[in-house]
C-alpha cells in the first residue's frame, strides 16, 4: 500500500499562491521526485503530503482515504529532511527508537526494530553517540534509519543529500536507490538537482512556479521534454537551445539539442564556430563552441582524448533524428 | 598561526597587562566592599586603617542577631525561586508558541510585551498599593512578591526564550510532528531537552532580576513578605555612618547573585542579546 | 480544534498576564489624572477621596506642564540614559577588544570584569556614594588629603622640592552637588552595566568572521581600517541591543537618585513622580501618564532600531 | 492565650534599633509577638503614608513625625491616644506634647525628642581665643568658624546639613530664617521666600557653609556629619541635640543656637513619635505597647539592659529622665538640651500661622520643602546664585501652595 | 608575471606538521588546481602562498623575490575565498572598491574600475545592493569583482564554488575558465571536486597528507595516474579498483579499470556479476554491477538508452589497453 493522490490541491501564504490547482497521481511502489528550480514549491508540496502544512483547498488522498485534515502522524508517512532534523540530545539509538516509543509500542519489540534498521544501515557503532558526533553521512543515514523503523507506506525525503559533498552523494543516492528496490515501498524524493533526479526516479515530476511541467519517466523526459523548460532542465549538460535564423533551418521557432548529439569536426559541419572552454572529464571532453546563431556557446560532448585549441574555428553537425523542436510558446512538437 | 592572529611581543605584553588592570579597577569597588565589612565601623572612615587592621566578624553577627538576616534571605530565595518558575511556566508555551507557530502580529506582540517594562513603576505604585491592599487583600503577602517580580520580569523571559526557540531548527519540531507527539510531547520531549541550556540561562538571570528588584518589593511589603532589598533600605542610611555595619549587609545582599552570576555567565549573552549576536 | 487555536491557546496566560499587569493600574493612574486627589489636606478635605465629583479635566496635566521641575526632569532623564549609553558602549567596546585575545587569566577578568553587573543598584549606590565618592570619607576623599599631604611634604625636599610646589593642591569634588550628582549616577550606573556591553561584545568579537579579516588583509587594510569597515559594522547590532535593553532598565532609575542627592540635580522623571505621590496624588498621575508618553516615544524608536533583526 | 501580634514600623536610627532588644522583655512578660520594619526615612514615610491614606492597616504602630503626627490626627488617620494615670502625662515636655497633639488631643507618643544646639570643640575655640555663648549671635559664630577654620590640618570652622530634604537642611535653614525673622507662610499661607528675611539668612548661610565648612556640605546631613565630627574634622556642629550622645570627640562643648535678633524658632523642636494607624485591628494591644514604649519605665529598662545603659536612654520627652543622677552622669549634655527644648515653640503665631518650629505641620510641607531643600543646595553649591535659587524656590512653593486650594 | 616557486615549504601547527618539505614551481598563467581529499593541506598550502600563514621554514618565492616575510598586500596576490568573505555591511560597489581605496587610489579611477569588473561580471544591476541580498552565485561574482579590481599577479581560489548548488557551479566553472583564458593572469584553485578540476586545470596538483601524490595535466592524471590514490580521486564515476584473484590473472597486485573501459554484455565476458542499480542519466547509463571478484560493485558505463533489469546476470569486459596495474605499494607499472 502507499497510493498517493492530490486532487485539486492549492496553497497560498497569506496572498501569494504558491501552488495553483494541482492533480498528481503516485501509485503504490514507486520512486517519485520533486524537481525544479528553487522556489517552485517543491517542498511545499511535500509538506502538504506529510501534512505539515495546511492545503488552501483540495484534497489529499492516500490509500484511497481522504486525509486533508489529518494529523501528520496519523499519516502513516516518514519524512527526511534535508537538515536530517536529528534530535540532537538523544543518541542514535534513541533517534531511530523515538517514532516508536511514540507510538507507544513495547520496549522489547523497539529494541528489535532498531537493531534490525541499524544493521541494514551500517549504524551499529554509533548506536550510542550522539548526533553531533556523526559526519554528515551518517547522520542521514540516521534519519533514513528514524524513517524505516516505522514502516511507513511512504517515505518522503526533501532533498536529503544536498549537503553532502559530491563522493558522499553519490554513494547516498546509490544506497537510497538500493533500498527502495528492496523495500518496494512509495517514494516521494524532491531535489533540485537533475542528475539526482534522472538516476533515481521511476517517475519524475517536473515544477515550475508550482504548476506541473511534465510528468514521466526519466528517459521518457530527456527524449521527449514536452517544452523548453524541460528539455533544458533535464540532461547534464544542459540541452542547447537555439532559436532565430539556425531554427528557422529546421522549421521551428526554438530547437534544442543536446551535447552528445552534436558531432565535432574541424573540417566542415552545419555550423561553423569559434572554440570556447574545453573541459577534460578524461571520460569526455566538453567543448563550448562560440558560435554566431546563439548568445551561449553551444556545448558539444567529444571524446575523452579530444584535443582542441582554444579560439581554434570548428564546425558542428546535429543528429537530426536527435533534434527536438518547439514552437513560440516553447512547447514540443513533432514535424 | 594565521597571521590574523599574530601578536607582536609588545602586545603580547601590554595588552593583557592593561586587560587585568581594567579589571582589577572595575572590580575594585565590590572588592572594598567586602574589604570592608570586615572592619569595624569606625575603622571603616579612618585613613590610617585604609589596609591594616584587625579582622572582625562583628558586622556579620550583628547583621544576623539584630537585623534578622535569614528571614529577608529566605524570602528573597523563596520570592525569587517561585517567580521564576513560573515565570517560566508561563513564559516557555507563549515562546513557543511564538517561535514554531508565528502570525504576523507576532512581532508585534513581542514589542508590546517589551515596552511594558518601560512604564514607570512610580507612575502605577499608588493604584498598585490600593488595588492590593484593599480589594484583593494580598499585600504583604510572598504570593503578591511572587506575581510581581513574574510579571515584571515576563516579557524579558519571554524574549530570552522565544531568541532560544528560534535558534531551534523548525524542522527538528516538524519531524516530530510526524513522529507522532502532541503538543505537550513536542514541548516536553524535544523543545526543553533542546533549549535546556537556554532555559536555564533565563531562569537564572530572571533569578538575579529578580534578586535585585527592590521598587516593587519594598513598597509591596512590611515584615511578611520582605526581601533582602527591604534589608538594604533598612541599613542604606543609618545614623552615622556605619560603612562597616553597611558593607556587610550589602556583601550579604549581594554575595550570593554574584557568585551565582559568575557562573553563568556565558550562557546569558545569548539569551539576553535575543540570539542576535552568536 | 483549528491548528491555529492552539498556539493562540499558549500565548493567552501571558498575554492576558501582561495586559491586566499594565492596563489595570494604568487606567487608575489615567482616571486619577483627571480629577482632585490629594492624600491629605487640612483646607480641602473633600479632595482626599477620589471620586469623579472632584473631577478636574486637564488641570493636572497643565499643573504638571506648567512646572519647572517637570521639564527638568525630562531632561534629566534623558541626558542620564543618554549619557550611560554612550559610556557603555564605548568603554565596553574598548574592554571588550580588550579582552578579546587570549592571554593567561583571562577567565578570571572575566569574572572580575562582569561582577559589577550582578549588585543590586541600591547597594551599587550606597558603596559609590558613600564609600568611594565621599570628599571626605570616601575613598575620593582619603586620596585627595593622601595626595595633598604628601606633595606638601615633597615641598621641603630638597632637589624635587620645586617640582611639587607647582603642584596645585587639589580639592575633592562633592558628588552629590546640583552640578555633579547627575554625574554621579551615570558613573556608578556605568559601572554596573559596562560589564553587560563587554558582555555582549565580547562574544559578539568572537563570531566576527576570520575569512573577512584575511580578505582584508588581502586587500591592504590596515588594524584601523579593519576596525572602523569591519568590526564596527559588525558591532552594530550588537549594540542596538545594548542600547535597547539600557534604555528599559535606565528610563526607571530610582534607587540611585534617592541615594545620591535625593533628587538634586539628577532628579528624573519616576523621582518626580515619587515626590509628588507624597500628597498629590493626582498631579502625580498626570506626570505619570508624561512618562509613559515618554517611555513609548523611547520605545518605538528603540524597538524600530532593533525589530528589523529580530524576526529572522 | 493571648495571639497578639503588631508589626511596627520604625525608623532605623539607634534608639529604635535598642528598641527592638528592649522590647525582648515585653513580649516575655505579655505574650504579644513584636514584628519590627525598620525602613529609611524617607522610604518608611512614604510606606506609611500609603498604608495610612489607604486605611490599609498593614501596620498596629507607626512611627511618625511632629511633622505628620497633627495632620494626621486631624485627618483621622491614626487614633487619639489616651493613657493611664501611671503614665504620668504631666511628665512631658510640653513642646512635645503640644506639637503632637490636635486640638489638644494627643495622636502620637514621643519617643525620643530632639531640639538643635550648638556642639563645638571648646580646645579648638580656645587654643584659637574665641568664645562662643549660649543664644550667640550669628556673626559671633562666623567669626569664630573662620578663627578655627584650618582645612590643612582637616579641620573645618563649622559642619552644618545641607543634603536636601525637608527634615535634612531645610531643618536647619529654617532655624537660621527664623532666627532672622523670617517665615515659611504669611498669615493667608502665601509662601514668602522671597522675602528679605530669608533672603538674608540664606545668604549667611551660604557663606558660611561655603566659606567655612567641609567640602561637599551640599550632600551632608545628620549622619555624614557625624562620621566628620568624630573623625575630628569639625570645629563647630549646629544640628540635633540627640547627637550629643553619639560623640566621642574629647572636649565638646554646648551651647543654646544662635540668632540674628529673633531668638524664637533658633532651635528647632523634633520628635520621633508613636501612634496606631486607625485602620489596625489591634489597636488596643498598640496603645498598650506604645504606652509601655514611652513610659518612664520603658527608660529605666533601657538603663538597666545588659546591653545597653544610661547612655543610650531616649531623651528629650520626658522630665523626669533628666532627674537621674546616672543620666546627667553619662549625658553631659542633658541640661543643654533640656534648655533647648524647652525654649522651642511650635505653636502657630502672628508670625508663622502654623504649627512647627522648623517645618509647617501642613500635608502640602514635604512637598514645598523638598523643592526648597534643593534650591538651597544648589545655591550651596554655587550652582545657582541666592537670588535665583530664592525666586525658584518662591515659584514652585507657590504654585504647590495654590494648587492645593489655600488661595 | 606571476610565477610562484615553493622551496622546501614545511608548516606546522604547534607539533603537528601538516605540510613535509614541499616544492613546487607555478609557471607564469598557468591555472593549477590543488586537488585531494578534506584535511589535505589544500588551503594550508594556498594560505601560505597568500601570507595568511607563515611558513615553518622553505621560502615562498613570487617572481623570483623571496616574499617569505613580506605582508599578504604587498605579495600581489587576490584571494577568493570559500564563503566569500564579503563585507557584509557594504554594498556591492563599495565591497569591489574597498581594496583600492586602502591603497588609496582616486576615486575617480576607483569608480571607472568597479564599473568596469562589474560589466564584464554582469553585476551592475546589483551595484547598491549588500551581500546579504545576493544569491549564491551573485555574492561568488562579487567577491571574484573585488579580486580583479586589484590586477593581481596571480589569482587564489579556495574552494570558490563549493556553496553553490550543481547548476550554479557549472556554469561558474565555465566562467572562471574563460575568464583565465581572457586574462592570462596565473591562478591557483584549490577544490577537492576532481571534476572541477579536470575541467579547469592546466596542472593538476594532487595532494594527500600534505604530500603531492603527483603533478600533471588532468588528460595525465586520467591515462597514467601514478599510484592507486590518484587513480581513485581523478575520473567520475571512480576508477573500479579490483585486487586478489581477478588482479592476479593479469599480473598485477592491483587493477584499475575506469567504467567507460568496461563493455557491458548479457551473453559472454571476463567477468560474470550481477546488475544492482542502473543510474539513467539520459545521455549514458551507469550500471552498478555486484562481481564476486570486488567487495564495491563494479560501476560500467554504457549507452543511454541500455535497460537491465535490476538482479538479471551480466558479463564486463576490461578494455586491456586501458588497464592500470599497480604493485603492492599502490605504485602504477607497465608491463
Ligand atoms: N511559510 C511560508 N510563508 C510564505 N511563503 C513561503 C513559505 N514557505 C515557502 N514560501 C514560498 O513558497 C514558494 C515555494 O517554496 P518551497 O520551499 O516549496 O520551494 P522549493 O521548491 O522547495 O525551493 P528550494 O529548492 O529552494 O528548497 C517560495 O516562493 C517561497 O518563498
Ligand atoms: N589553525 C590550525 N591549527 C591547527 N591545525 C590546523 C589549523 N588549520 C588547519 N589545520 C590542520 O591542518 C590540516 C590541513 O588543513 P587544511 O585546511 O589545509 O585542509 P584542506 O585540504 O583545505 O581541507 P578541506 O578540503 O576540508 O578544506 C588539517 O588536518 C587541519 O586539521
Ligand atoms: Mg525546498
Ligand atoms: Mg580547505
Amino acid at each position: 500500500m502507499g497510493s498517493i493522490k492530490l486532487k485539486n490541491v492549492t496553497k497560498s501564504f497569506g496572498d501569494t499562491e504558491v501552488i495553483p490547482p494541482l492533480n498528481l497521481d503516485i501509485e503504490e511502489g514507486e520512486f517519485v521526485v520533486f524537481v525544479g528550480p528553487s522556489g517552485c514549491g517543491k517542498s511545499t508540496l511535500l509538506r502538504l503530503i506529510a501534512g505539515l502544512e495546511n492545503t488552501t483547498s483540495g484534497e489529499v488522498i492516500i490509500d484511497g482515504e481522504d486525509v486533508t485534515e489529518v494529523t501528520p502522524s496519523k499519516r502513516g508517512l516518514a519524512m527526511v529532511f534535508q537538515t536530517y532534523a536529528l534530535y540532537p540530545h538523544m543518541t542514535v539509538r534513541k533517534n531511530i527508537a523515538f517514532p516508536l516509543r511514540m507510538s507507544g509500542m513495547d520496549p522489547a519489540e523497539i529494541d528489535k526494530r532498531v537493531a534490525a534498521a541499524s544493521t541494514s544501515l551500517n549504524l551499529n557503532d554509533y548506536l550510542d553517540r550522539k548526533p553531533g558526533q556523526l559526519s554528515g553521512g551518517q547522520r542521514q543515514r540516521v534519519a533514513i534509519g528514524r524513517a524505516i523503523v516505522r514502516d511507513p507506506l511512504a517515505f518522503l525525503f526533501d532533498e536529503p543529500l544536498s549537503n553532502l559533498d559530491a563522493a558522499l552523494r553519490v554513494g547516498m543516492r546509490l544506497e537510497i536507490s538500493e533500498m527502495h528496490k528492496q523495500m518496494g515501498t512509495t517514494m516521494i524524493y524532491v531535489t533540485h538537482d537533475q542528475v539526482e533526479a534522472m538516476t533515481m526516479a521511476d517517475k519524475i515530476v517536473v515544477l515550475q512556479s508550482g504548476r506541473i511541467e511534465q510528468v514521466g519517466s526519466p528517459l521518457e523526459l530527456y527524449n521527449s521534454p514536452c517544452n523548453t523548460f524541460v528539455a533544458g532542465f533535464i540532461g547534464s549538460p544542459k540541452m542547447n537551445l537555439l532559436s532565430g535564423k539556425a531554427a528557422e533551418k529546421y522549421n521551428a521557432h526554438t530547437i534544442g539539442v543536446r551535447p552528445e548529439h552534436l558531432s565535432i569536426s574541424d573540417v566542415k559541419g552545419d555550423w561553423e564556430g569559434v572554440v570556447g572552454v574545453s573541459e577534460h572529464l578524461g571520460s569526455d571532453t566538453f567543448v563550448h563552441v562560440h558560435f554566431d546563431g546563439s548568445s551561449e556557446p553551444l556545448t558539444v560532448r567529444a571524446d575523452g582524448d579530444l584535443e582542441l585549441e582554444y579560439g581554434a574555428k570548428v564546425y558542428l553537425t546535429p543528429d537530426l533524428k536527435k533534434l527536438h523542436r518547439f514552437d513560440e510558446n516553447g512547447r514540443a512538437f513533432k514535424l | 598561526m594565521a597571521i590574523v592572529a599574530e601578536q607582536s611581543r609588545f602586545s603580547r605584553i601590554f595588552w593583557p597587562t592593561l586587560a587585568w588592570i581594567t579589571a582589577i579597577v572595575v572590580f575594585f569597588p565590590i572588592f572594598w566592599l567586602v574589604f570592608t565589612s570586615f572592619k569595624t565601623d569606625a575603622d571603616a572612615v579612618k585613613p590610617e586603617f585604609l589596609f591594616k587592621f584587625t579582622p572582625t566578624l562583628e558586622n556579620y553577627s550583628n547583621m544576623v542577631d539584630n537585623y534578622d538576616y535569614w528571614r529577608f534571605a529566605g524570602n528573597s530565595i523563596i520570592t525569587s525561586v517561585f517567580a521564576t518558575i513560573f515565570a517560566l511556566v508561563v513564559g516557555v508555551p507563549c515562546a513557543y508558541a511564538m517561535a514554531f507557530d508565528p502570525t504576523r502580529a507576532t512581532k508585534d506582540v513581542l514589542m508590546w510585551m517589551l515596552s511594558t517594562k518601560m512604564l514607570p513603576a512610580a507612575a502605577v505604585l499608588y493604584p498598585m498599593t490600593f488595588l492590593t491592599k484593599n480589594f484583593l487583600g494580598i499585600y504583604d503577602t510572598k504570593f503578591l512578591v511572587i506575581v510581581v517580580l513574574m510579571l515584571v520580569n515576563l516579557p524579558i523571559v519571554i524574549w530570552m526564550l522565544f531568541s532560544y526557540f528560534k535558534e531551534i531548527p523548525k524542522e527538528i519540531i516538524e519531524a516530530g510532528k510526524m513522529d507522532g507527539v502532541d503538543t505537550w510531547g513536542e514541548i516536553k520531549e524535544i523543545l526543553i531537552p533542546l533549549a535546556w541550556g537556554g532555559i536555564a540561562s533565563t531562569a537564572l538571570l530572571t533569578f538575579i532580576f529578580c534578586w535585585n528588584e527592590a521598587y516593587w518589593t519594598v513598597r509591596l511589603t512590611t515584615t511578611d513578605a520582605a526581601t533582602l532589598s527591604s534589608l538594604i533600605e533598612g541599613n542604606r542610611a543609618p545614623e552615622g555612618l556605619f560603612f562597616g555595619r553597611l558593607s556587610a549587609v550589602s556583601t550579604a545582599a549581594i554575595g550570593p547573585i554574584v557568585v551565582l552570576g559568575w557562573f553563568c555567565q556565558k550562557q546569558l549573552v545569548r539569551g539576553l542579546t535575543f540570539g542576535a549576536v552568536k | 480544534m483549528s491548528k491555529r487555536t492552539l498556539p493562540r491557546l499558549l500565548q493567552t496566560p501571558a498575554v492576558l498576564l501582561l495586559l491586566v499587569w499594565m492596563l489595570v493600574p494604568l487606567s487608575i493612574t489615567l482616571y486619577f489624572s483627571f480629577i482632585r486627589y490629594v492624600l491629605a489636606s487640612l483646607n480641602r478635605p473633600e479632595w482626599t477621596t477620589p471620586s469623579i465629583t472632584n473631577w478636574r479635566g486637564l488641570g493636572n496635566y497643565i499643573f504638571v506642564w506648567n512646572n519647572d521641575g517637570f521639564w527638568l526632569a525630562i531632561y534629566n532623564s534623558v541626558f542620564i540614559v543618554t549619557s550611560i549609553i554612550v559610556l557603555t558602549v564605548v568603554l565596553g567596546l574598548a574592554t571588550a577588544i580588550l579582552v578579546n585575545r587570549s592571554f593567561p587569566g583571562r577567565g578570571i577578568v572575566r569574572v572580575l570584569l562582569i561582577s559589577p553587573f550582578f549588585v543590586m543598584p541600591a547597594v551599587n549606590a550606597v558603596l559609590w556614594i558613600n564609600m568611594i565618592l565621599d570628599p571626605v570619607l570616601g575613598l575620593q576623599g582619603i586620596a585627595v588629603s593622601g595626595i595633598n599631604e604628601f606633595s606638601e611634604n615633597m615641598r621641603s625636599a630638597p632637589l624635587i622640592g620645586w617640582f611639587f610646589s607647582l603642584w596645585p593642591e587639589l580639592t575633592p569634588i562633592s558628588f552629590r552637588a546640583s552640578q555633579t550628582s547627575a554625574i554621579a549616577v551615570i558613573m556608578m550606573v556605568t559601572w554596573q552595566w559596562t560589564p553587560f556591553a563587554v558582555l555582549i561584545f565580547m562574544t559578539s568579537l568572537q563570531s566576527e568572521d576570520q575569512q573577512q579579516k584575511e580578505a582584508a588583509i588581502l586587500d591592504g587594510a590596515g588594524k584601523w581600517a579593519m576596525f572602523r569597515f569591519l568590526t564596527l559594522p559588525h558591532l552594530a547590532r550588537p549594540m542596538s541591543i545594548v542600547v535597547m535593553i539600557q534604555a528599559i532598565f535606565h528610563l526607571s532609575l530610582y534607587a540611585e537618585i534617592e541615594i545620591v542627592s535625593r533628587g538634586n540635580g539628577n532628579k528624573n522623571l519616576p523621582y518626580l513622580i515619587g515626590e509628588m505621590a507624597t500628597n498629590n496624588i493626582g498631579a502625580a498621575s498626570a506626570t505619570g501618564i508624561f512618562a509613559v508618553i515618554l517611555a513609548n516615544i523611547f520605545a518605538i524608536f528603540l524597538l524600530r532600531m532593533i525589530s528589523k533583526s529580530l524576526m529572522e | 492565650i493571648n495571639a497578639a501580634e503588631l508589626t511596627i514600623a520604625i525608623v532605623n536610627n539607634g534608639h529604635m534599633i535598642n528598641m527592638q532588644k528592649v522590647a525582648e522583655a515585653y513580649t516575655a512578660e505579655t505574650g504579644v509577638e513584636l514584628n519590627w520594619v525598620s525602613l529609611e526615612e524617607g522610604v518608611l514615610r512614604e510606606q506609611v503614608t500609603s498604608d495610612t491614606a489607604t486605611g490599609g492597616g498593614q501596620y498596629d504602630v507607626i512611627n511618625i513625625g511632629m511633622q505628620e503626627a497633627p495632620i494626621w490626627g486631624a485627618a483621622g488617620w491614626i487614633e487619639p491616644l489616651e493613657f493611664g494615670a501611671d503614665y504620668d502625662i504631666e511628665d512631658m515636655l510640653s513642646p512635645i506634647r503640644n506639637g503632637l497633639s490636635h486640638n489638644g488631643t494627643l495622636y502620637a507618643a514621643p519617643f525620643y525628642g530632639e531640639s538643635s544646639m550648638v556642639m563645638y570643640r571648646k580646645d579648638l575655640t580656645d587654643a584659637a581665643g574665641v568664645t562662643i555663648s549660649d543664644s550667640d549671635n550669628w556673626n559671633n559664630i562666623k567669626a569664630a568658624a573662620a578663627a578655627i577654620h584650618n582645612p590643612d590640618d582637616g579641620v573645618y570652622g563649622v559642619c552644618l546639613r545641607g543634603k536636601p530634604g525637608w527634615g535634612d537642611n531645610m531643618a536647619f535653614i529654617t532655624t537660621v530664617v527664623n532666627s532672622f525673622g523670617g517665615a515659611w507662610f504669611d498669615k493667608d499661607m502665601r509662601p514668602t521666600i522671597d522675602s528679605d528675611e530669608w533672603r538674608a539668612a540664606i545668604n549667611f548661610y551660604v557663606d558660611l557653609l561655603g566659606t567655612y565648612g567641609p567640602p561637599g556640605s551640599e550632600g551632608n546631613s545628620f549622619n555624614e556629619i557625624l562620621a566628620l565630627y568624630n573623625e575630628g574634622k569639625c570645629g563647630m556642629w549646629i544640628d540635633a541635640t540627640i547627637a550629643a550622645s553619639f560623640l566621642e570627640v574629647d572636649g565638646v562643648a554646648y551651647a543654646q543656637s544662635p540668632h540674628a535678633g529673633n531668638p524664637v524658632g533658633a532651635n528647632w523642636l523634633w520628635a520621633w513619635a508613636m501612634a496606631v494607624p486607625a485602620g489596625s485591628p489591634n489597636a488596643d494591644e498598640a496603645k498598650k505597647f506604645i504606652e509601655w514604649a514611652t513610659s518612664k519605665d520603658y527608660v529605666l529598662a533601657v538603663a538597666n539592659h545588659p546591653d545597653f545603659g544610661w547612655g543610650s536612654v531616649p531623651t528629650g520627652t520626658r522630665v523626669s529622665t533628666y532627674a537621674h543622677q546616672e543620666f546627667l552622669a553619662a549625658a553631659p549634655f542633658a541640661e543643654a538640651e533640656m534648655m533647648a527644648l524647652q525654649s522651642a515653640a511650635p505653636e502657630a503665631t502672628e508670625v508663622k500661622p502654623y504649627v512647627g518650629v522648623q517645618f509647617a505641620a501642613i500635608p502640602e510641607f514635604p512637598q514645598v520643602g523638598s523643592a526648597v531643600a534643593q534650591e538651597m543646595a544648589a545655591a550651596l553649591s554655587g550652582a545657582k546664585s541666592v537670588d535665583e535659587a530664592l525666586a525658584a524656590s518662591q515659584a514652585a512653593a507657590d504654585a504647590i501652595m495654590s494648587e492645593a486650594g489655600y488661595y
